[in-house]
């Protein structure tokens, strides 16, 4: 097949499945964290609240986008717009499977397979500053100032011990690429162990995944480093001028991070889509299990449902159904080779991906000069010597 | 695209042959360690520690004189003209922090950095003196360089001290992109960064270089090299910096990184351009003469003995860029010996500069040294030496660096430019005059009353400097035979 | 299978980077004489190292060597050391004078 | 795979091309379809209901360009790693000392800095805090 | 070590000293330093026999390496020509250390000091042999008469000090690129040797080259000499310098420049200085009568003397240009009978400038009344620089006026001129100052010669008298090694008609 057709055929499935993701993973946020403070969350728009991301959309794109008076009107467009490009971006080099085979024609899972993926990642993670800082001066306010500041201070500070983390996985792997890198981590220790790096390797990568792990917390500016949209002391930091689309912009581009950093935290720490244990062992029975135990809890709840939501004794059992299928598309023969690793891989952003809201709902917020110095002092050297320790085992190993 | 296949380690001759870049190194970064942990008061060690660092990098210099060779894949190359101006430089690092010591005291301004930095600077000129490679040269280069731009704005809270840093940052970083830019034409032109190899190249018959890149290419290098040198036509950079920075730092810029940049173009022009000279000559001969004579003209309207010694190492970068323009192993001895005497007469004059000029540079005008034959005999008498000798009286150094350099133009039938080269050097002997009629000839400023004894570090500087002139000015062939012996680069 | 009408070289021409880069190289140099302010003039300098990293990859790429990516990755590591210095001294410049524009900034004249 | 250097980047072209217009849609849409209202109160930034006074733009911690600086220079010096990461195996334990030799020289600068004071943010006002 | 080595070192050894002496002892730098000149002074004397025996040949001669590349000897040696001149610089150097004995109250040590390494450089010009030397002595001279007249001078003593350092500079610079030139094309910086190449042929230099090597050459030492129109630094360093600095230039260091004429200029370039000959002579007779005219209308008793020191040494010139035994033994006798005579003016003129504290010719008058011996001495030392027979510079003039007159009776009748001319400036100024009506200022303040005073001028004008009277005992010495010079011209002179042709 031309391979510029097929290049559209899957930029345009990726970027819908992604804006979809994105859309619903706010809304998964909301409820998660509803439910750890006991309140059911968004619950009015749709059944249990699904539809809560389209009216959302809605209502931001009819509120009035105030450009402040003396804000550098350009720019403070151009913030936003840069913002989301550089986050959508991203995705174009995350693989999500090995190569498949659709209608006789053979591709990856990916939309392409630069030879430098990591590097193209940290790249644009690191433009990704520009549209937080731009914003924050574009806007002329002295909130939006600081929180830029603020932000752009964190991030840059936190991509270094990122950086280094990286690094140790990339000395056992040595390579640049994502699909050369999940390959790497193929096979198990002892015929259970997964070789993925961060359980194997000479050194297991546990702590540089904890490094890159808290450090894309702060890239993301997520809680407990949301230091640049502190409400309590910025207003809401960077994008406090922001309204309508263009506060929608930068939230979009937030998620698009979340997700683009927990798809590397899983190509480089957590094998991909490899499987947790061999697929002689039946790991490929494990995906299709979890989804009929989920319709089986959806059914069993929807019998279960009390007075007042008398609207879930319909909706339960529907979705159940829909989980019911799609685990039986896990079984299908000629869809198992596609969607098994497929589930592996959003399986394990899936969950990285939780515990991103998880904390959020769970610890505070550091003070700023903890958070510098947390960066600085503890993550940076701790990287370091990590780094070192990995350098010299594989050395000796080799 | 291939990878370097096989990596092969250093052997620990080439690791020798790189000892005191190392040691340099590791006293440098131990500085740097060191002093956010000591005391305020405690900031003279790091001098001695600079000081020995020095001494050490210049016997393991002279030990390695015994073995040259090449190291780390032939990227850098330790001959003798190597191991000349790599003790040079390290030499006028030591009498730098002679000077430096008590300056820094008066200003408030004691660190470790200081030396730190000006450690860095010197592993970099050596470096630059040492390379066979464009690459490692121009990381010596800029490892001196940006070290200097930092030493030049050392004093942040004087203006002048920001002001010469900034511009000094902003010319350099602007040669460096010319240089660099000549640097990346010139690889992508012969497909090589060793200049042994950019010599074959060219010498190649079967090659055929476009020569309009290559003119280009050669032209685009050699403003990045005159900007460093302070050859004209880009030499307007050196008067504002080094008025501005700070008197010892001053001193070292005019020598150490000059020094060095000389060698890196001596090095240049005599390997990897060899079979070009006959295009580089014109460019020589006029650059050569205008910044003699710029140099020389503007000094003598100077009244700032800082700015006039400034535009006077302009003109003395013209009498070296005359020994380059004779490309000849006369003419690279030549430079060396001129080099080296300049060194040791310029740190002698900033060294009583530094001393007169007192806290906060206030006295820095010529007239504030009237009379101080009278107030300081001695100062004034050995300043009268440096003086002299700068001017090109025999007996000095200066004398027979001149008359080397004019002796090469006259091997290689330079004779118009010897000429004029010569007519300059007497202009050049009224404003140096001017500064000895000051002293001896004109009673005693005010200000000289307050005027207090030399401390032991420019004391000992200044003697050295004046002995060390006056030395190399009865006695050249000490110097001069060294410089001879390694004139021939290794190729 | 259907072929779209698009066909892309095989790889872009040396020279169209070499052009670029001299294009860049030419507005830094020209930037770096016209421009007043010191930000400015700063960045055209890094515009020029720019244009010299381009060319030493688009050599390095055609010699199939890479001695060339070698040069700029040093050329990067110092533009970087040069930016921090460069950045401080331009601080410490603001600090005392509060100006940027390099005119202002010449209290050194004959 | 793709086969040259041009075909690897097309898809990301082509996704660039639709991130951008994503957000230009976005940022459209709002001006678009949200209504417009300009008066002066509206314009001024947020402060809290407060009257600004003063400019925004005006000059910050001096904190805040030191991280920059401090970025610039010891990111640098992360990305180096990277190619030696790649060829790691290749160099064995020569490339581990020479390795440990670069980074014990960034450790080195990072000491500095840290014991400077550099990078305590909270000790602005009270120098002695760094003694801590 | 012979006598010759050991006479440069003394002058060197006493510099040194001298500067360590304490500063606040004036007394013992002076008794110090005249121990020191006096002892050169001795040690010059013993040079004499030897060089007498055998004037030809060179005498005492040393010749070890100083440096090894390119080239340079340490080559010193006498012959009759330099050492009489060596003779006059130590015998005058006691005497200016006397001379200043009183006048000299500031900063006493370096002045004496000066001195001597002034001694040290005027020496080893005269006694190098080696090109290479020779310029480094050159340029050492230069730097204790600069400090001389700057710090000691009188009021626009820097104006004129640096004028001096700069011309003498400025000609310098020709003659080391001429002198490398010269290296280069044969490959030693040695005079004889040098000549000796020439003569066998080894050597031979285009006229071109020939041309300005002589040129870069001859307008160094015409500064110095100075040739008319390249004197004008020499009012002013003379007028400015005090009595001391004045002396020596006028009697030792302009002697540099006509010595190195007829040392280096002559025998190294015969052809050229054929050539170059005629306007030369035209110079130097300008100068002749140019230093005549003016000095005539100073007013200021220095620079009278100074105009006619310009006068004086065009004689020099033209007896060395006329190519003739006669003239050229006249010129050299010329130089020395102008040490002896100028310096003592200088000396006279410094003595009553001590006691009126003014050198303008109007401030004086009828001094003959209160201090007759200092007027007698005067009057027989102006009559000797007039040329009186008898008297020193009759014979030198005599001479050079013959061979001038031998070349081109033209030349001797405009030169004649010139010894008229001095005359009149010079008895006329006798007459101003010592006698006439004496005003106040005079009257008050004069008294007679001292003994100090007396020590001084004595010798002067004993050798005024010995060498008016005596001249054999100096000239055949001096015809002996001129000579040697004069045949190696005289064998390049051009044939008629030939000239011309050398000259494209």
């Amino acid at each position: 097949m031309n391979f510029f057709l097929l290049s559209l055929i899957k930029t345009g499935l990726v970027a819908f499945v992604l804006l979809t993701t994105l859309a619903y993973l706010q809304w998964i946020e909301r409820k998660v964290l509803a439910h750890i403070q006991l309140r059911p969350g968004p619950y009015r728009v749709g059944p249990h609240g699904l539809l809560q991301p389209l009216a959302d959309v809605v209502k931001l794109a009819t509120k009035e986008g105030v450009i402040p008076g003396n804000a550098n009107v350009f720019f403070f467009l151009f913030a936003p717009f840069l913002a989301v490009t550089l986050a959508l971006t991203s995705i174009s080099v995350i693989p999500f499977g090995p190569e498949i085979e659709v209608f006789g024609v053979k591709t990856n899972m990916e939309l392409t397979g630069v030879n430098i993926g990591v590097l193209f990642i940290l790249a644009l993670s690191s433009l990704g500053v520009y549209g937080i800082a731009i914003g924050g001066w574009a806007s002329n306010s002295k909130y939006s100032l600081m929180g830029g500041l603020r932000s752009s201070a964190q991030m840059i500070s936190y991509e270094l011990p990122m950086s280094l983390a990286i690094a140790a996985p990339l000395l056992i792997v040595n390579t640049l690429n994502f699909r050369d890198m999940v390959n790497a981590q193929s096979g198990y220790w002892l015929g259970v162990i997964p070789k993925w790096n961060i359980f194997a390797g000479p050194f297991p990568q546990f702590f540089s995944f904890l490094i890159f792990l808290i450090a894309a917390f702060a890239e993301t500016n997520r809680v407990p480093f949301d230091l640049p949209e502190a409400e309590s002391e910025l207003v809401s930091g960077f994008h406090t001028e922001y309204s309508s689309l263009g506060f929608a912009a930068f939230f979009m581009a937030e998620y698009a991070n979340m997700i683009t950093v927990c798809s590397v935290a899983t190509l480089l720490y957590l094998g991909g889509w490899q499987p947790l244990w061999p697929s002689s062992l039946g790991s490929d029975f494990v995906a299709p299990l979890i989804h009929f135990a989920a319709a089986g809890m959806l059914f069993y709840h929807g019998g279960q449902t009390v007075k007042s939501r008398t609207w879930d004794r319909f909706s339960f059992p529907a979705f159940g159904v829909i989980f019911l299928v799609v685990g039986a598309l896990f079984l299908v023969p000629v869809l198992k080779p596609i969607l098994i690793p497929l589930f592996w891989f959003v399986g394990k952003v899936g969950i990285l991906l939780f515990i991103f809201i998880w904390i959020r709902g769970t610890l505070p917020r550091f003070r700023y000069d903890q958070l510098m110095r947390f960066a600085w002092t503890f993550l940076f050297p701790v990287a370091i010597v990590n780094l070192l320790i990995t350098g010299l085992l594989v050395a000796l190993q080799s | 695209m291939p990878m370097p296949a096989s990596f092969v380690p250093p052997s620990p001759q080439e690791l020798f042959r790189f000892a005191p870049e190392m040691l340099m190194t590791v006293v440098a970064t131990l500085i740097m360690v060191m002093e956010p942990l000591s005391a305020p008061e405690g900031k003279r060690k790091f001098a001695v520690m600079t000081f020995l660092a020095l001494i050490a990098g210049i016997v393991l210099t002279v030990m390695g004189t015994n073995d040259p060779g090449t190291a780390f894949s032939k990227m850098l190359v330790l001959d003798g003209f190597a191991a000349f101006f790599r003790i040079l430089v390290m030499v006028v690092g030591l009498l730098i922090v002679l000077i430096s010591t008590n300056y820094l005291k008066l200003e408030q301004h004691e660190s470790g950095e200081y030396y730190a930095v000006m450690l860095f600077s010197i592993i970099g000129q050596c470096l630059m003196v040492s390379a066979n490679e464009l690459i490692m040269l121009f990381i010596g280069l800029e490892c001196s360089s940006i070290a200097s731009y930092v030493l030049a704005g050392y004093l942040r809270d004087d203006k002048r001290n920001n002001e010469s840093a900034l511009k000094y940052f902003l010319l350099g970083s602007f040669a460096t992109a010319f240089l660099l830019y000549g640097v990346a034409w010139i690889y992508g032109l012969t497909g090589t960064t060793n200049l042994s190899a950019i010599r074959t190249t060219l010498l190649d018959p079967t090659n055929h270089p476009n020569l309009v890149m290559l003119g280009a290419a050669t032209a685009l290098l050699f403003v990045g090299l005159a900007f460093k040198v302070s050859a004209a036509p880009f030499q307007m950079w050196a008067p504002d910096v080094y008025q501005g920075a700070p008197a010892p730092v001053t001193a070292f810029m005019s020598v150490g990184p000059k020094a060095a940049a000389f060698a890196m173009f001596l090095r240049i022009l005599m390997t990897a351009f060899e079979p070009l000279k006959d295009r580089w000559e014109p460019i020589l001969w006029v650059s050569a003469l205008a910044t003699m004579i710029i140099g020389n003209f503007a000094a003598l309207r100077q009244t700032n003995i800082k700015r006039l010694l400034a535009y006077s190492s302009i003109a003395h970068a013209g009498y070296v860029m005359v020994a380059l323009t004779t490309h000849s192993e006369i003419g690279t001895a030549a430079a060396m010996f001129y080099l080296a005497s300049y060194a040791f007469m310029n740190i002698g004059a900033f060294a009583v500069v530094t001393y007169v000029a007192r806290r906060g540079e206030k006295h820095v005008a010529t007239q504030d040294l009237s009379g101080l034959s009278q107030t300081q005999p001695l100062v004034a008498a050995m300043l009268t030496i440096f003086l002299l000798s700068l001017t090109g009286i025999p007996l000095t150094a200066g004398f027979f660096g001149k008359f080397y350099i004019f002796k090469a133009a006259l091997d290689a039938n330079l004779i118009w430019l010897a000429v004029l080269g010569m007519l300059n050097s007497a202009v050049a002997a009224y404003y140096y005059l001017r500064i000895i009629v000051v002293m001896y000839m004109q009673p005693p400023a005010e200000s000289a009353e307050e005027l207090l004894a030399p401390s032991a570090g420019i004391r000992v500087a200044i003697l050295c400097t004046a002995i060390v002139t006056l030395f190399l000015g009865i006695f050249p062939s000490f110097v001069l035979d060294f410089a001879g012996r390694s004139a021939s680069l290794i190729r | 299978m259907p072929e779209l009408p698009i066909a892309l070289p095989a790889h872009v021409p040396l020279s169209w980077y070499l052009i670029l880069s001299v294009i860049l190289f030419v507005v830094g140099a020209a930037g770096f004489l016209l421009r007043r302010n010191i930000i400015t003039v700063f960045m055209c300098i890094e515009l020029m190292l720019n244009a010299v990293n381009l060319t030493f990859i688009a050599f390095s790429h055609q010699l199939k060597q890479v001695d060339g990516h070698i040069f700029s990755f040093f050329v990067m590591v110092v533009a970087a050391a040069e930016a921090a210095v460069g950045l401080a001294i331009i601080l410490t410049v603001f600090k005392n004078r509060s100006t940027l524009e390099v005119d202002e900034v010449s209290s050194m004249k004959l | 795979m793709p086969t040259s250097v041009l075909e690897a980047y097309f898809p990301v072209l082509v996704q660039v091309i639709l991130a951008a217009a994503v957000a230009a849609g976005l940022l459209g849409a709002g001006v678009l379809l949200g209504k417009r209202v300009k008066n002066k109160v509206k314009d001024t930034p947020y402060e809290c209901g407060i009257t600004p006074t003063g400019s925004a733009k005006e000059r910050f911690s001096v904190k805040f360009y030191l991280v920059g600086m401090l970025f610039i220079l010891f990111d640098i010096e992360a990305i180096f790693l990277y190619p030696w990461a790649v060829v790691y195996r290749d160099l064995k334990l020569f490339g581990f000392f020479e390795m440990l030799l670069f980074i014990g020289l960034v450790l080195a600068g990072f000491f500095y800095i840290w014991k400077k004071g550099v990078l305590n943010w909270a000790a602005e006002e009270s120098p002695q805090d760094s003694q801590r | 070590m012979n006598l010759l080595n050991i006479l440069l070192i003394v002058p060197a050894a006493g510099f040194l000293l001298t500067l360590l002496l304490p500063k606040d002892n004036p007394g013992l730098v002076r008794n110090f330093t005249l121990f020191v000149s006096l002892i050169a002074f001795l040690l010059s004397l013993g040079l004499i026999g030897p060089v007498l025996a055998n004037p030809q040949q060179l005498s005492f001669e040393s010749n070890s390496p100083w440096i090894e590349y390119p080239s340079i000897r340490y080559h010193v040696g006498l012959d009759g020509l330099s050492l009489w001149l060596v003779i006059l610089s130590t015998f005058l150097t006691p005497i200016v250390i006397l001379v200043s004995w009183k006048y000299i109250q500031k900063r006493v040590k370096e002045y004496y000091a000066f001195l001597l390494f002034l001694l040290f450089g005027v020496l080893g010009v005269f006694v190098s042999l080696d090109l290479f030397l020779f310029f480094v002595f050159w340029e050492v001279s230069l730097v204790p008469m600069y400090f001389l007249v700057g710090i000691w001078g009188h009021d626009k003593r820097i104006y004129a000090a640096v004028k001096f350092f700069l011309y003498t500079m400025a000609g310098s610079a020709l003659m080391l690129i001429a002198m490398v030139y010269l290296y280069n094309k044969s490959g030693t910086f040695d005079i004889p040797l040098l000549m000796d190449m020439m003569a066998k042929g080894r050597l031979v230099l285009t006229g071109t080259e020939g041309f300005w090597l002589f040129m870069a050459f001859f307008v160094a030492f015409a500064i110095k000499v100075p040739l008319f129109p390249l004197h004008t630094w020499l009012p002013d360093a003379h007028g400015e310098a005090p009595t001391a600095g004045s002396v020596m230039l006028a009697s030792v260091l302009l002697k540099l420049g006509t010595y190195g004429i007829v040392r280096i200029c002559l025998p190294l370039f015969p052809e050229a200085s054929h050539q170059n000959a005629r306007w030369i002579i035209g110079l130097a007779i300008g100068g002749i009568i140019y230093g005549a005219l003016v000095a005539m209308v100073q007013p200021n008793m220095k620079r009278l003397v100074a105009y006619s020191s310009v006068s004086h040494l065009g004689f020099v010139i033209l007896g060395v240009f006329t190519f003739t035994q006669v003239g050229l033994d006249g010129a050299v006798y010329q130089m020395l009978n102008h040490g002896i005579s100028t310096g003592a003016l200088f000396i006279l003129v410094g003595m009553l400038y001590e006691r009126r504290h003014s050198l303008e010719i109007a401030d004086y008058g009828g001094v003959g009344t209160v201090a007759p011996w200092l007027s007698t001495m005067f009057v027989i030392t102006t009559l000797a620089s007039v040329g009186l027979p008898l008297l020193n510079n009759f014979v030198g003039e005599f001479l050079v006026l013959q061979g001038a007159a031998e070349r081109n009776f033209l030349y001797a009748v405009f030169a004649a001129v010139g010894v008229i001319l001095s005359a009149v400036y010079m008895l006329w100024m006798v007459q101003r100052t010592f006698y006439g009506e004496t005003p106040d200022a005079v009257k008050n303040h004069f008294s007679d010669l001292s003994l100090r005073e007396w020590g001084v001028i004595l010798p002067l004008i004993a050798m005024m008298v010995w060498m008016g009277i005596g001249s054999s005992s100096f000239l055949p010495a001096i015809s002996a090694s001129d000579s040697k010079i004069l045949s190696v011209v005289q064998s390049k002179a051009p044939v008629a008609g030939k000239e011309l042709a050398n000259a494209r």
